[in-house]
């Protein structure tokens, strides 16, 4: 981008110039200090910034009303998975109305990509894409995120429950 | 103008006995018949134009000429497996004159080379087994079964055989099924009963009044028979009349005879004077008559086919202005879906869909689209299945829908009946 | 466990040399069964049937549950059918065998607390021209109103 | 023989056979699930139609036999409306559990939804619900709720194996597969069931959620758990094996094959395999790779007078050519043939089992008495209590499940001054051995096993789980002096 400047006679000189500079910065330093609600910047990480309800941060395993996954193990968004970081292991549940589900779901949240994919695939709604990414940790070990993390993390505040039950599924003849 | 053919000693008690039905010219067809070849008999019977008297209509002599021209071990059944809604004739035949259809099968059984025959009675039919059981020993005491039948050198064997509720076996391979102690399905065709039937052996199945007029052909000849009833449909035939007439009952008419006429003259008209509605002139699963309709028929096969329909088993049901014919579709798919066998998928399923479709429409739930679904639905389950009881369920349902359509919409659209407030 | 009588192991034997395939006698055995065992089929019954016969307990089962005549719960001792198939239906049957219901207090298949009665629904009994026609055990009632149904009920108490 | 035309093309098939037959010879598609080679015709899913020239009904091909100068096809429009028909009567009580069947993936269902079918659903009705997670026993569990009713299961309990647990309960949507009382599903042959369960009614309890279809590969080789050489097909990924299934072939075992041949596949799998030489040494087991080992065998060996070899009847006929010949050549003519159950060796129950649980007992007999050796098991045990031997090397089996007289035989080849086995598997009963030299399993070599009928069969290698595992191959290579390992091992095929 090129600007074209208008030759004036002042801007032949050097300190107009740098008054002027000054002045602004000097203008919003009063008014970063006065108004600070209007201040563009964070103070990350005291301050965070808020992200559309559509951010597609860390995952989320959604849970029943009773607090036990959605998940059934189906695999489509390991299937899915562009990066391949989604593990699930799947066993037999004790309710034949629930039949299968995982007893192990891991993704590797180093190895992932963020596309959303996994969201997509989900045919029960059980996994979202939360608002929350920045999850610092002290080795690879601690990025990988098993059920207890990705469904029951203390911010979701005991898990983020959907909307369709079991039972209105099966009234719903779905 | 009743033909008293078969039903002339109906309403007498004493018919019912042994000597009660020799009195008036009980087996004496029988020695006639023993005269004859059977190849003679099968050849007076198709010549006769005597069609098989359980629905589909098929020329008996015809079937008879099917079975393998060898001395092959053979079965003669009779279907007594009277299920369709609306059809009580064969009931009222074997309580009425048990020996007649003992008689028929015995001159059938030599005609065909049948050597064992069972008579498959429904389940519910408890008093007929009693009679035909009770006619069954007489006859054997009297000598018409059991070996060399009067001296003529043939044996035949007749036993009853009860079932236990189930429409389906009402159709001659689902009734084979039955017999052999299986679920009553039908079976693949081919390959065909007349060749392979009862434990794979070739097996004649015919109903109960089929059977009983083979008795009055060889008595009055293929041209005595034939002054019935019209060149294509000849002979008598006996109609159940039920519904909205002030004396339902067995009637026997000539075939050809005019709907109007059964329903005027024999059946007393309509009840209370009421107006006539529409008419189901074969069974439930005959495509209904509409008043306009039911003044031109005439009760024979080619007519009511011409009008969509058919002569069925001769299950007439009256109905009259006061019906409301959601309903009754509801009541007639109901029994499809209860009584298919659940072999084809197209039966099993669309039973079942049809019926919930309209259960939805009278609980007030239906949707316009409905109509042109259940229309389609049907049309798919039609000729798609092993046997005919998918066409059973889609004619009606077809022909409900194309002749009271605006009565269909009014319910979806009001949410209740047009004909009861 | 479910034993039949002397006589009704007689009449199986019977029944399977009557017919020339002995599947045939399964019909017949499981209307003996039922008349013994309380109106309706037990799963025992079953094995003993099998056992008694050699033919296979999921045949049997099958042929069992196929035909609606054999019960497959407890019946009381007069199984009241009524007709609600197309003819019957226009004449109040459905409404007939509510009405029959709610005086029993029962439902359909049920049996009533006296152990007397069950009221089913059932298709065509062939009896459309004195509509409706009620079948108790192997009687047919014909031309049912709910006076003759009270009656009948009276009747059979 | 009739000639018909098939969709345009011209085809002869057998006096006798149905049209969809005819389809299958000619590779033209037709939508089918009752239908199925090895079991009678049932006719009830309705969806092989046909329109059949100067018959306007449409007709199914599976009971319409083939008349001379037939022209038949499935491609019309009218054709393709009625199975997309038939499929919708078949889905619109069957519920939505793709994400939690096995079948899926591989599922009749969603194959013809996808190649008939998509379109919208109009059912607007309740599903009709019935029995889910039924337990048929060990083996199998049962969904009738996905069931279509296609009866081939019920047919294979009648017709193949003649046990009648299974039949169709009840009438018309009502109809529910099952066994009586939900008594266990436990013959001999039961996941042939699962198998030809054209969706996922029937399921495998061993196969049970443990892998998606499609994360499988596959290849086909011959079964290992008996002298009846069922061909197979071995599906794994990159965790290791999962299941067989029965390849059709007339000649030797139909389409089918028994329960216990779906276990062959376990012992391939990494955590049963040997994956070490091992050679017992003063201070205890030392650990080495399998070459070296081999190589310390042969030197061992070349002190030795009196070698014998013990041969089961597990590995492949050009491992036994070769090794045999190795052998003899190089330390003498003591072979012997290790038969694991001389009892119940000839048995034989009429379907497909055989009492011979090695696959290539023929081929191996076949080189014994190619190389003249005739040897009796009694002389090797006499020899053995007799201390003549004084080294002797057993091929051991892979299948120890067949072996129920390993540890009494291993006893036995104790006595060796020296014992050297020959492994694909660990054993606890081998950790005496002297040396223990792992070797391929049947499912990562190539080679030949010959059936009880003398048929003689290829296997098909698949991946290799234990790459640095020998065959016989590359060990008479070693035993005749090369210290290379064959380029048949580890350096071909892919690895897992």
């Amino acid at each position: 981008m090129s600007i074209v400047k208008k030759e004036n006679s002042l801007s032949k000189w050097y300190l107009p110039g740098i008054l002027k500079g000054l002045g602004i910065t000097f203008r919003n330093l009063i008014k970063n200090l006065t108004s600070r609600d209007e201040m563009l910047t964070l103070n990350y990480p005291e301050e965070k910034y808020e992200y559309g309800p559509r951010f597609k941060g860390n995952h989320v395993l959604t849970v029943k009303k009773d607090g036990s996954l959605r998940c059934t193990a189906c695999m489509l968004c390991a299937t899915n998975c562009p990066a391949d970081c989604i593990t699930i292991v799947a066993a037999e549940h004790d309710d034949p109305s629930v039949e299968k589900y995982p007893i192990n779901y891991e993704i590797d949240i180093l190895r992932c990509v963020f596309c959303g994919f996994c969201e997509e695939a989900c045919p029960v709604d059980a996994i979202r894409m939360g608002p929350e990414w920045q999850v610092p940790g002290v080795n690879g070990a601690s990025f990988i995120n098993n059920i207890s993390e990705l469904a029951y993390r203390p911010s979701l505040g005991g898990g983020i429950k959907t909307v369709l039950d079991d039972e209105e599924r099966i009234k719903g003849g779905i | 103008m009743e033909a008293k053919l078969l039903s002339e000693h109906y309403s007498d008690d004493s018919y019912i006995g042994l000597e009660g039905y020799k009195s008036k010219g009980g087996y004496a067809e029988l020695k006639t018949a023993f005269k004859m070849k059977p190849e003679e008999i099968i050849e007076v019977v198709k010549q006769s134009g005597l069609r098989g008297r359980g629905g589909a209509g098929f020329p008996t002599g015809v079937k008879w000429g099917f079975l393998p021209k060898n001395g092959e071990p053979r079965y003669l059944l009779c279907n007594a497996d009277e299920g369709e809604p609306g059809t009580f004739k064969d009931r009222v035949m074997m309580e009425r004159a048990p020996h007649q259809l003992i008689e028929g099968m015995i001159i059938s059984g030599f005609a065909v080379g049948s050597h064992k025959a069972y008579i498959y009675v429904r389940g519910e039919y408890m008093d007929s087994v009693r009679i035909l059981e009770k006619a069954i020993q007489e006859a054997y005491a009297a000598g018409y079964l059991g070996k060399n039948i009067l001296g003529s050198g043939f044996d035949f064997d007749l036993d009853v055989y009860r079932g236990a509720g189930a429409y389906i076996c009402g159709e001659e391979t689902g009734m084979i099924s039955s017999l052999e102690g299986k679920k009553g399905q039908p079976k693949l065709k081919p390959p065909f009963p007349a060749i392979q039937g009862y434990l794979k052996k070739p097996t004649i199945v015919n109903n109960v009044e089929t059977l009983a007029a083979v008795k009055y052909i060889i008595r009055d000849g293929a041209e005595g028979y034939r002054k019935y009833g019209t060149e294509k449909s000849a002979g008598t035939k006996l109609f159940s009349v039920s519904g909205d007439v002030n004396k339902p009952g067995v009637y026997e008419v000539p075939l050809g005879y005019s709907l109007m006429d059964l329903i005027n003259n024999e059946c007393g008209g309509m009840r209370e004077g009421r107006k006539l509605k529409a008419v189901i002139p074969g069974g439930s699963s005959a495509p209904v008559l509409t008043a306009e309709e039911t003044g031109r028929a005439t009760m024979d096969y080619e007519c009511l086919a011409e009008m969509g329909s058919m002569l069925g088993s001769g299950a007439v049901i009256i109905i009259d202005e006061t019906r409301c014919m959601v309903d009754m579709l509801k009541v007639i798919l109901h029994f499809y879906h209860h009584e298919s066998c659940g072999q084809c998928t197209p039966c099993r399923e669309g039973t079942g869909w049809l019926e919930k479709i309209v259960r939805s429409i009278v609980d007030g739930n239906g949707r316009l689209q409905d109509i042109d679904l259940l229309n389609r639905v049907a049309e798919n389950m039609k000729g798609r299945t092993i046997c005919a009881l998918s066409d059973a369920a889609a004619l009606p349902t077809m022909s409900f829908i194309q002749k009271f359509r605006e009565e269909f919409e009014f319910f979806i659209r009001e949410g209740r009946s047009q004909v009861k407030g | 466990m479910f034993e039949l009588s002397p006589e009704g192991k007689e009449l199986v034997k019977k029944e399977l040399a009557r017919y020339e395939d002995k599947y045939s006698a399964i019909i017949p055995s499981l209307y003996q069964i039922q008349k013994e065992n309380e109106g309706w089929v037990s799963p025992e019954a079953v094995d003993h049937l099998s056992e008694l016969t050699g033919i296979p307990h999921s045949h049997i089962n099958e042929v069992l549950k196929f035909y609606t005549m054999f019960n497959l719960k407890p019946t009381g001792k007069y199984h009241i059918q009524v007709c609600c198939n197309i003819t019957c239906s226009m004449f109040q049957a459905r409404e007939l065998t509510d009405d029959l219901c709610q005086k029993l207090g029962i439902k359909e298949g049920e049996v009533s607390e006296d152990g007397r009665f069950t009221v089913s629904r059932v298709e065509c009994l062939g009896s459309c021209d004195n509509a409706p026609a009620v079948q108790v055990n192997e009687t047919y009632h014909d031309n049912m109103t709910p006076e003759k149904m009270d009656t009948l009920i009276s009747e059979l108490k | 023989m009739p000639k018909c035309t098939v969709n345009g093309i011209e085809v002869e098939v057998k006096d006798g056979a149905t049209v969809i037959e005819a389809f299958m010879k000619t590779n033209e598609s037709i939508a089918h699930y009752c239908w199925h080679p090895g079991l009678s015709v049932a006719g009830v899913c309705r969806m092989c139609m046909v329109e059949i020239e100067g018959n306007p009904r449409l007709q199914i091909a599976c009971n319409t036999p083939v008349q001379d100068g037939m022209v038949v096809y499935n491609n019309s429009e009218k054709v393709k409306e009625a199975v997309e028909w038939t499929l919708k009567f078949h889905l619109i009580n069957h519920p939505l559990d793709c994400p939690i069947c096995d079948q899926a993936g591989e599922c009749g269902l969603q194959e013809y939804y996808m190649s008939h079918g998509s379109y919208d659903s109009e059912m607007a009705e309740r599903k009709v619900k019935k029995h889910k997670v039924v337990d048929l026993g060990e083996k199998v569990v049962l969904d009738t709720e996905r069931c279509i009713l296609c009866s081939r299961c019920v047919r294979f309990t009648d017709e193949v194996t003649k046990t009648n647990e299974l039949g169709i309960f009840n009438r018309g949507d009502r109809s529910e597969i099952g066994t009586f009382e939900n008594r266990p599903l436990n013959n001999k042959y039961s996941l042939n069931t699962v198998d030809i369960c054209p969706v996922g009614a029937l399921t495998s309890k061993d196969f049970r959620f443990r892998q998606r279809v499609w994360f499988l590969k596959s290849f086909e080789t011959i079964c290992q758990g008996c002298s009846a050489g069922c061909n197979v097909q071995a599906y794994y990924n990159e965790n290791g094996f999962y299941r067989v299934k029965p390849v059709p072939n007339e000649e030797v075992n139909g389409h089918w094959m028994c329960d216990e041949g779906r276990d062959v596949y376990k012992f391939a799998n990494k955590e049963h395999r040997l994956v070490s030489g091992i050679k017992k040494e003063d201070s205890g087991l030392s650990h080495m790779a399998p070459g070296a080992a081999a190589v310390q065998l042969r030197e061992d060996l070349s002190d030795t007078k009196k070698a014998a070899l013990v041969l089961t009847g597990q590995y492949t006929t050009e491992e036994y050519l070769k090794f045999v010949d190795s052998f003899t050549k190089n330390y003498g003519n003591e072979v012997y043939h290790w038969i694991n159950n001389p009892k119940t060796f000839d048995d034989f129950d009429g379907i497909l089992l055989r009492g011979d649980k090695n696959p290539n007992t023929v081929g191996l007999l076949r080189v014994l008495e190619g190389k003249g050796i005739k040897s009796s098991w009694a002389d090797l045990e006499e020899k053995l209590n007799s201390g003549q031997i004084e080294h002797l090397v057993v091929a051991g089996p892979e299948n120890l499940a067949v072996f129920p007289d390993l540890e009494e035989k291993v006893t036995l080849f104790g006595q060796a001054q020296k014992l050297t086995v020959l492994t694909p598997v660990k054993s606890k009963f081998y950790e005496s051995a002297d040396y223990q030299i792992p070797m391929k399993s049947f499912m990562e070599k190539d080679g030949t096993f010959v059936n009880h009928k003398g048929i003689e069969q290829k296997l098909g290698r698949g991946p290799i789980v234990v790459s640095q595992a020998l065959t016989l191959l590359d060990l008479s290579m070693i035993l005749d002096g090369s210290d290379f390992i064959s380029v048949n091992s580890a350096s071909m095929g892919g690895s897992l």
